[in-house]
């Protein structure tokens, strides 16, 4: 139909169309993308003339592609799309000094509760937490996309139940929640860490300062 | 189970705070306005019963009760005493402690098995619980995050370079249509006759095979492949373009070639 | 000097880094921004340790890397950035398709009459609209390759006679004029229900709301 008529000689039939004009399209709405891409969505640029298999095969292709570059491809939860390595990422961070925003322990501890219990109520947050959690806490989640209610509870007061997001998995590199780092066993949850480690005194614990230690650990290259 | 415990064990939960703070935690010799920003590190009860439990180096699957709740209500007294707000979680914990503890110093119950009587499994199983969510959100911070450890590419894509034209579906245009027959039909109580369409398709399509040429032969005018309706629908089309004056129709010799001419030709030459 | 050591060999000194190296991390900031760079500002990737010389040299390479992709790399006005080509454009529009603009309500029945009353003057037009017929209603459809003039009236004047055209058809999914909604079903619609609930309120001259709310109307079976 007439979409297709939209650019020119590659695609006026599925058939002949050339795989490194395929990949510069995929690479090109890759690039562009907001969003990571599934293959459903990918092959709406093909008018789905290309079939999952071919679209994979392509993709893998673009993959290697990239390897060794500053920007690579990657699957996650929400389909295929574009990061910087955290190879380059210390430099990209010169561009951009200041740091983002850190979540509090409230927040990274509700968001743990969540992605390893969902779906769950306020309710159960704050059992599990033992204290109440304050809607700025479940808000603050909700507005970066990492939570939504997805239903109710059959009991007064039908409260939310609440779930992580696709979003959530893009975000953290994920392609579904069995990639979430496993639990650790009960028994094993205070002996395995040392007591130095836990000891929170006496800093403003806010972030936790564990955590930006090991965020550094996570951007530099392990070099030793 | 120590004396300690003595005068602990029957004490109601009203008084819970009222208990005598035997002695203040040796460690912690915070002055006041640091103390607050101290408590507030803890992110509840449970929390904080963490940090004694690894702070005194408790077996917490063997909690000596007496001890954690010494140091406990030691630290709610302390923020007591310093006129700091307490969260009601922490009032509600103290008096579960002490509930817990108290119920230790009662006989076993003869006839029931051990563990299940445990008055301290479900502390244990919260703290248990509690800590491994701590643990699961530090490692989920840790984590690589969009944006925060890796950026996502963001190459600019020029909106509309190519024009996007309307759509037009044939509902739109039979509800134009419909429109405007009210409206005719309103203004001027005038009625559109009915046609048949296909007629007017076909005065289209004879008005196009001739425009450019002088003449067409009038048989040239009827598709070979029609059928009877649409050689009949040919003709009126013809018919009608005769009336409306638009073609001319010319038969040299009788019986001979029928030539049709559309009169704008005529006329610019 | 220090910064650089974050990630490890190009940049252990700056006379040792290898331009690929450099080109890679330029590529990552250039696909990662959201704005254009300008030279001072990619030279903070490096700590302003490469002149703008050294810089500007390695974005032409960059660029001429980039030639007959999907992605170029072009100098704006606010810097360096990677946009699509336009080649590659029509295809990513697929990917998100905004809303398509809508025809005045002008321009529909304009159409409308052509369509059904073909071949038609302007002044044929005119009469059923009861208003003037702007020409660039009449330029708009025949830009679009919808309708043509296919003769002239005999008449003072030898007004043009628009028809349609076969892109008409195609465009509409239509094999022939014939695949049109038929008349006498529209005639049996207004007859069925007063005239006036038809006619429209006064008209925002775009075709949008009105054209919704009434097809909604005509789609309902009438029953009185």
């Amino acid at each position: 139909m007439s979409g297709l008529s939209v650019t020119s000689p590659p695609f006026s039939s599925a058939g002949s169309a050339i795989p490194a004009e395929i990949k510069r399209i995929l690479e090109a709405a890759l690039l562009t993308s907001q969003e990571p891409l599934p293959l459903p969505e990918l092959s709406k640029l093909f008018h789905g003339e290309l079939n999952a298999e071919v679209l994979r095969r392509l993709l893998e292709e673009l993959r290697t592609d990239w390897v060794g570059k500053g920007v690579e491809l990657v699957n996650v939860a929400g389909g295929w799309r574009f990061q910087a390595t955290a190879e380059v990422q210390g430099f990209l961070e010169r561009l951009n000094p200041q740091k983002p925003p850190r979540y509090s322990r409230a927040v990274l501890e509700t968001l743990a509760i969540i992605a390893y219990r969902q779906p769950v109520t306020r309710g159960d947050i704050e059992e599990i937490r033992g204290v109440g959690v304050s809607a700025s806490v479940l808000k603050a989640l909700e507005s970066r996309g990492w939570i939504a209610a997805v239903g109710h509870r059959d009991v007064p007061g039908r409260p939310a139940l609440y779930a992580t997001t696709v979003n959530f998995l893009n975000d953290l590199n994920l392609r579904s929640l069995e990639e979430l780092p496993p639990l650790e066993e009960l028994d094993s949850v205070i002996e395995s860490r040392g007591i130095m480690e836990l000891l929170p005194v006496p800093e403003p614990m806010d972030a936790g300062v564990t955590n930006t230690g090991s965020l550094l650990r996570v951007s530099r290259p392990a070099e030793n | 189970m120590n004396s300690s415990l003595h005068h602990a064990g029957a004490a109601p939960v009203a008084k819970i705070c009222g208990q005598p703070l035997t002695e203040l935690p040796a460690d912690l010799y915070i002055p006041p306005d640091a103390l607050e920003v101290f408590f507030e590190t803890f992110q509840g009860p449970l929390d904080l019963l963490l940090y004694l439990i690894r702070k005194h180096n408790l077996d917490v699957l063997d909690i000596p009760m007496a001890e954690l709740t010494r140091q406990y209500m030691a630290y709610i007294e302390m923020m007591r005493a310093n006129k700091l707000e307490l969260a009601a979680e922490y009032l509600l914990m103290a008096a579960v402690l002490i509930d817990i503890k108290s119920r230790m110093l009662l006989p076993a119950p003869v006839t029931q098995d051990t563990d299940e009587g445990d008055p301290r499994a479900e502390i244990v199983r919260r703290l248990l619980e509690y800590e491994q969510m701590k643990a699961a959100a530090q490692r989920l911070n840790e984590m690589p995050q969009a944006e925060r450890d890796f950026q996502l590419t963001n190459v600019w894509i020029e909106e509309a370079v190519t024009e996007r034209l309307p759509e037009v579906h044939v509902d739109d245009l039979r509800q134009a249509w419909l429109v405007l027959m009210a409206r005719f039909q309103a203004n001027r109580r005038h009625q559109i006759t009915r046609e048949e369409l296909s007629v007017r398709e076909h005065m289209t399509r004879i008005l196009r095979l001739l425009q450019g040429h002088k003449f067409v032969e009038f048989r040239d005018l009827f598709s070979r492949a029609a059928g009877i309706a649409e050689l009949v629908v040919t003709f009126l089309a013809l018919l009608e373009l005769l009336k409306e004056n638009q073609v001319e129709v010319s038969q040299p010799r009788t019986f001979g070639m029928i030539y049709v001419r559309p009169i704008s030709y005529i006329s610019a030459i």
